[in-house]
């Protein structure tokens, strides 16, 4: 397969292209979309090239344009909502929750909402206490949603086609930090959006994660190569439904894992991830499944204090070398 | 195309029947809540009949409706038969929600009658959106949106009203204030009490008009959705009215008394339409005897139906919460060691 | 101690009412808590006895009156704020999570804000898809709130009391099917809001859970000891912070755990418990914990699919059987 | 007590004085973010400096404020020493929320400063929730919410007007309204772009204002206060202004163009005081000199302050999640094993 270079901003800003230009039903909508070109800048240049039909810019009213959207689904168009982060999301949660998530089942099965939302995540811009959060685990809670955490560079292209492609709503977590980094965009996906991937193989722990904390835990790989400990990289990609085959396939090779989540630790979807472990791999395991959370501080805004916080690829790597020898 | 008025008796008695038929069928809703038929919340419509008649009557097939949790008139009115509408309140799979969604949630997607909200406010920008894809795709098909007085205080009233003139989307709005919401009495909830008043600071051409008035109704939703049809811009409609019985199932109506309750009763739309047209048109009782005949049968057509109807096994219990054909999902119930 | 017997519902409104006589910061605030008497009358009776000075009926707008709730506490007042079930509280959530808990944090420790804020949660009562939620888990993962469950008449009066006297926001659910019961109140509390209570000794498995299940549980021990297996019966109460030293405390005594949560089973409190035993009590295990959770489907409004969704009685008794034999 | 409005020399200079320190403050601001000294989003208040500084003149001691993540101005304006906001910029414990808070969380509860909020919209309720409890306690304060143009259209907007005038609270709501949300201008934003017509459709009295010119803003604030101290109800006040600056630290400016950035900066606030009093009252270029040095004095000693200031050590990440004296909650990062 034919490779690109991009930064994610841009393979983000590549899939969203393809999307529009693939099908008509296909348009962007949300705060500062168009004329700003995205608050991050994702969506830079589209306005002009797509025109206002395709590109539209909302006032602020998160739960409206939301709700919007999941009329304009209903009525047949193909939306792409983008929420500017995470952080405004709980103002449009209602309609994500009661309504999109859950329409076509009241209905017994008559419609569907086929909308797409995207919103920034995260934290490490030292963006302070409102603006800094994780809270994939509250979509990914929710019946009748799809969740999507791209952490890879052709994940971040090709998994908003693969939401598009789905009838149902499908929620996409694109991780701030990632932003400006650089990779390889595949020319297609590598696999169907509700496949966790192993993107480091290893036999003596499992590193799970998803999202902003999967490179963390890809350097910690690489440490602990150095002081001899193999350790598997799961990408869960799609936080709902959860690959949970591929978990306890790692988790049966290794017999030890280690849950790196970036959301804080009680309630988080790494708790999720280990009671999956707890009860389809149990047998297996040689040690207590770990988890590398966020400390629970909504998050402080000087930049050691916000680290601090938030896990590191050294945790990793002291959580990896106590976990084989645990006991 | 411009919606013609017809005012002549046998379109009256067409109307009147129409409310008749949602006042005896609400009623009748009321007895099976008693006897345990019917459960969860009920909403009734009682007194609010004109409203959902008079709106309808000037919709077409491909015009989208949504509503509130209060919409068994507006299923009737906009076609869903009878049959459909009570075997969903039974949770019966020959329901219009395969029995999924109650008395809330009525569904008719080949009607398009799009629920059923009983998020107060939630039906809203919903409404925007499908009027948008409209728009977008060029339908000439407009979209209309009933919702309580109550719902106006809430902020997706508010994003929803800026969004649809901001856009100039085609949705009719339709207030039905009913003077309560629950128990909260208007002057309690908004700081601006006349509502279409409210609505035009949106920018939009807002009218009030008399909830209890079939005719009224219908001249206005006419003039609406024509300006609606003709611009595509919004239009807001404020239907003064009343709720004659209780907010849902439990409701001890504390909050006003009998006597006002009573002074509605009276200029009620089904007494009102009945009495003009004994005044005007020589309406004899029989003839309305003969309706109501006609709305028993239909009535006792539908608890037949909806009693003969299966209950869903339980093995079909996570269905539809995804559409077909995409890979399962995890729906166990943890019992997987 | 001497006892009263009350309904649920009617202790709640006995916790109020003393909150109301012993400090005269505190108010009611919500939608229908006045003219109505409480969606779920738990107010009832009290405008008429406290006046529309301390008993306020808001207009629907849960983000507003919530987070009015939230100034007028930064202000000085004791507010206490129903929403009226949980099923609404998305709408005001922005405010709970971002004000709310946050504030103190964000400003350097200048400010709290001691409020109250109560919801009706749970399914039972075939409402149907939007009306059935059970989110405790949302608010338990939220830093710089206190989430409780009262389960028991004496901490459904209580507990008010106990979170009002908190400098801190508090969010309490009180569960709908547990309205209508009669029990004993008892004039104290019992223990610390902030402490899980054993409600059943037992040795053979720890039955772990919270709010509405509590009684479910408390029935499925009594079969249990028929079957000879001593199952006990923990009350979590507090669901943030978590008292972690009695989960693993009754873990380390039975060996084996089952938590009932009535939430769905991906992303629930109830996988928290289980990781929390992962970590801490893993050793101590005979068999791999298990959960009970409602199915994960919009609660579908039939009485025989809702009641097939929700965890039962005979489920449990099933579950802690499968454990007793388990491997 | 009635505001006595001011208009000598003396009194304009001091005006003159608070503006300028609040412009050369963000200036620095700017140069300390391209240095990497302050981090995260920074949002510039330069062009609507008059807004502040009008506003705080005419307030109690006891009066609360609630403003925005552009809240720089309104902190320096209301009295915080400009060391401990810079310190906060810094990150530093001796910034006035300890450091924990940034650029967009500046609080002082001694001043009644309420922060400092970075969700549009959402310091309205709590505005209302502050004036609220002033009532309940009839304490003779009022609260002032400073909030974007931007923010009116979140429904937290709507209900937060309609709370305010339905129970009749002393809040003065200052709509600062800079023609951009982001990069969203007004027109693209509200169906009805005349901010105070629509807050007068919640019933309450509701005036524009120049931005620009400090003397109106603070004969409209005092004007405002006089009459909410009077009859304790809600008062809405539109500035219209600029920002001369981008939205935050990233911002392209691509939706606007130099010429209409030039011809506001050409009406500002500081050239428009300042060329007022050479009309008038012979203002002397070297007073400003002098003004200007004091400022780059105090703007010195703050940076040496904020440099000078600790980070808060590691060992106490989770202080101020609780309030102390409360048991202990888990903050621990997992590590439990
Ligand atoms: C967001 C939300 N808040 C509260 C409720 C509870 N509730 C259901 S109906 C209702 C009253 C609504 O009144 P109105 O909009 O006037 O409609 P009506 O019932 O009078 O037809 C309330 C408070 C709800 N369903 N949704
Ligand atoms: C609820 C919410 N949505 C979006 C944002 C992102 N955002 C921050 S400031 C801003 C523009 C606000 O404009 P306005 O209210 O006019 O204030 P200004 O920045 O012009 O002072 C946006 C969209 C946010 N902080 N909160
Ligand atoms: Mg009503
Ligand atoms: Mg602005």
């Amino acid at each position: 397969m034919s490779e690109q270079v991009l930064t994610y901003r841009e393979a983000l800003r590549a899939g969203i292209e393809q999307a529009l230009i693939d099908d008509d039903r296909v348009f962007l909508m949300g705060e500062d979309v168009g004329c700003y070109g995205g608050c991050y800048g994702v969506s830079k240049g589209l306005l002009e090239r797509y025109g206002e039909h395709k590109i539209i810019d909302t006032p602020l009213c998160e739960s409206g344009f939301v709700g919007v959207g999941v009329g304009a689904a209903l009525g047949g168009m193909r939306p792409i909502i983008e929420v500017m982060t995470v952080n405004f999301s709980l103002l449009a949660m209602d309609q994500i929750v009661n309504s999109a998530a859950t329409l076509r089942h009241m209905s017994g099965g008559q419609v569907n909402v086929p909308l797409v939302i995207r919103m920034a995540c995260g934290a490490g811009l030292q963006l302070a206490a409102q603006h800094s959060h994780s809270w994939e685990n509250f979509y990914a809670h929710i019946p009748g949603l799809k969740v999507l955490s791209p952490a890879t560079h052709t994940d971040a292209k090709h998994m908003l086609i693969q939401a598009l492609a789905d009838p149902d709503p499908v929620v996409i977590f694109e991780h701030v930090m990632l932003l400006n980094t650089r990779g390889d965009v595949l020319e297609n996906s590598e696999v169907s959006m509700e496949k966790a991937l192993v993107r480091q193989q290893g036999t003596d722990v499992s590193l799970i994660t998803y999202g902003g904390s999967l490179h963390k835990a890809l350097s910690a790989a690489k440490q602990l190569k150095k002081l001899n400990i193999s350790a598997e990289v799961l990408d869960l990609r799609c936080l709902r439904p959860l690959d949970t085959k591929a978990i306890v396939a790692s988790v049966t090779k290794t017999h030890r894992a280690i849950i790196i989540d970036e959301a804080w630790l009680t309630g988080s979807l790494a708790g999720e991830i280990s009671a999956i472990i707890m009860e389809q791999a149990f047998w297996h395991l040689d040690a207590p499944v770990k988890r590398l959370c966020t400390v629970e501080v909504p998050i402080p805004y000087p930049s050691h204090l916000e680290q601090a916080a938030l896990p590191q690829v050294e945790q990793i790597v002291t959580a990896a070398q106590n976990i084989m020898v645990a006991r | 195309m411009k919606h013609k008025l017809h005012l002549d008796r046998t379109y009256l008695l067409a109307q009147l029947k129409k409310m008749l038929r949602i006042r005896h069928f609400e009623e009748k809703c009321a007895e099976l809540y008693a006897q345990e038929k019917i459960r969860g919340f009920l909403h009734l419509y009682i007194g609010e009949e004109a409203i959902a008649v008079g709106v309808m009557s000037t919709l077409c097939a491909k015009d989208n409706i949504v509503a509130t949790y209060r919409e068994h008139g507006h299923a009737l009115a906009r076609g869903l038969s009878m049959k459909s509408i009570l075997a969903e309140m039974y949770g019966r799979t020959n329901g219009c929600s395969r029995g999924r969604g109650g008395s809330m949630h009525l569904f008719d997607k080949s009607q398009h009658f799009y629920g059923g909200n009983a998020i107060v406010g939630g039906g809203l920008p919903l409404a925007v959106g499908l009027a948008m894809a409209n728009k977008k795709q060029e339908q000439q098909a407009l979209t209309v949106c009933f919702f309580g007085e109550g719902a106006v205080a809430e902020g997706e009233f508010h994003e929803a009203m800026n969004l649809a003139v901001l856009w100039q989307l085609p949705v009719l709005f339709i207030c039905e204030n009913n003077r309560y919401a629950m128990g909260t009495a208007l002057a309690l909830s908004e700081s601006e009490t006349n509502i279409a008043k409210k609505a035009s600071s949106y920018g939009m051409t807002a009218v009030q008009v008399d909830g209890m008035n079939v005719v009224d109704i219908e001249a206005a939703s006419s003039k609406a959705v024509d300006q609606i049809r003709e611009t595509n811009k919004p239009y807001f409609l404020e239907c003064q009215s009343y709720r004659f019985r209780g907010h849902s199932s439990f409701d001890g109506q504390l909050y006003r008394d009998k006597a006002e309750v009573k002074l509605w009763q009276e200029q009620g739309p089904v007494i009102r339409l009945i009495t003009w047209l004994k005044d005007n048109n020589r309406l004899e009782d029989k003839e309305i005897s003969s309706i109501e005949a006609e709305i028993k049968d239909e009535i006792q057509a539908a608890i037949t139906f909806a009693e003969q109807g299966e209950w869903e096994p339980i093995s079909d219990l996570t269905k539809d919460v995804y559409s077909p054909a995409v890979s399962s999902t995890n729906t166990s119930q943890g019992e997987q060691s």
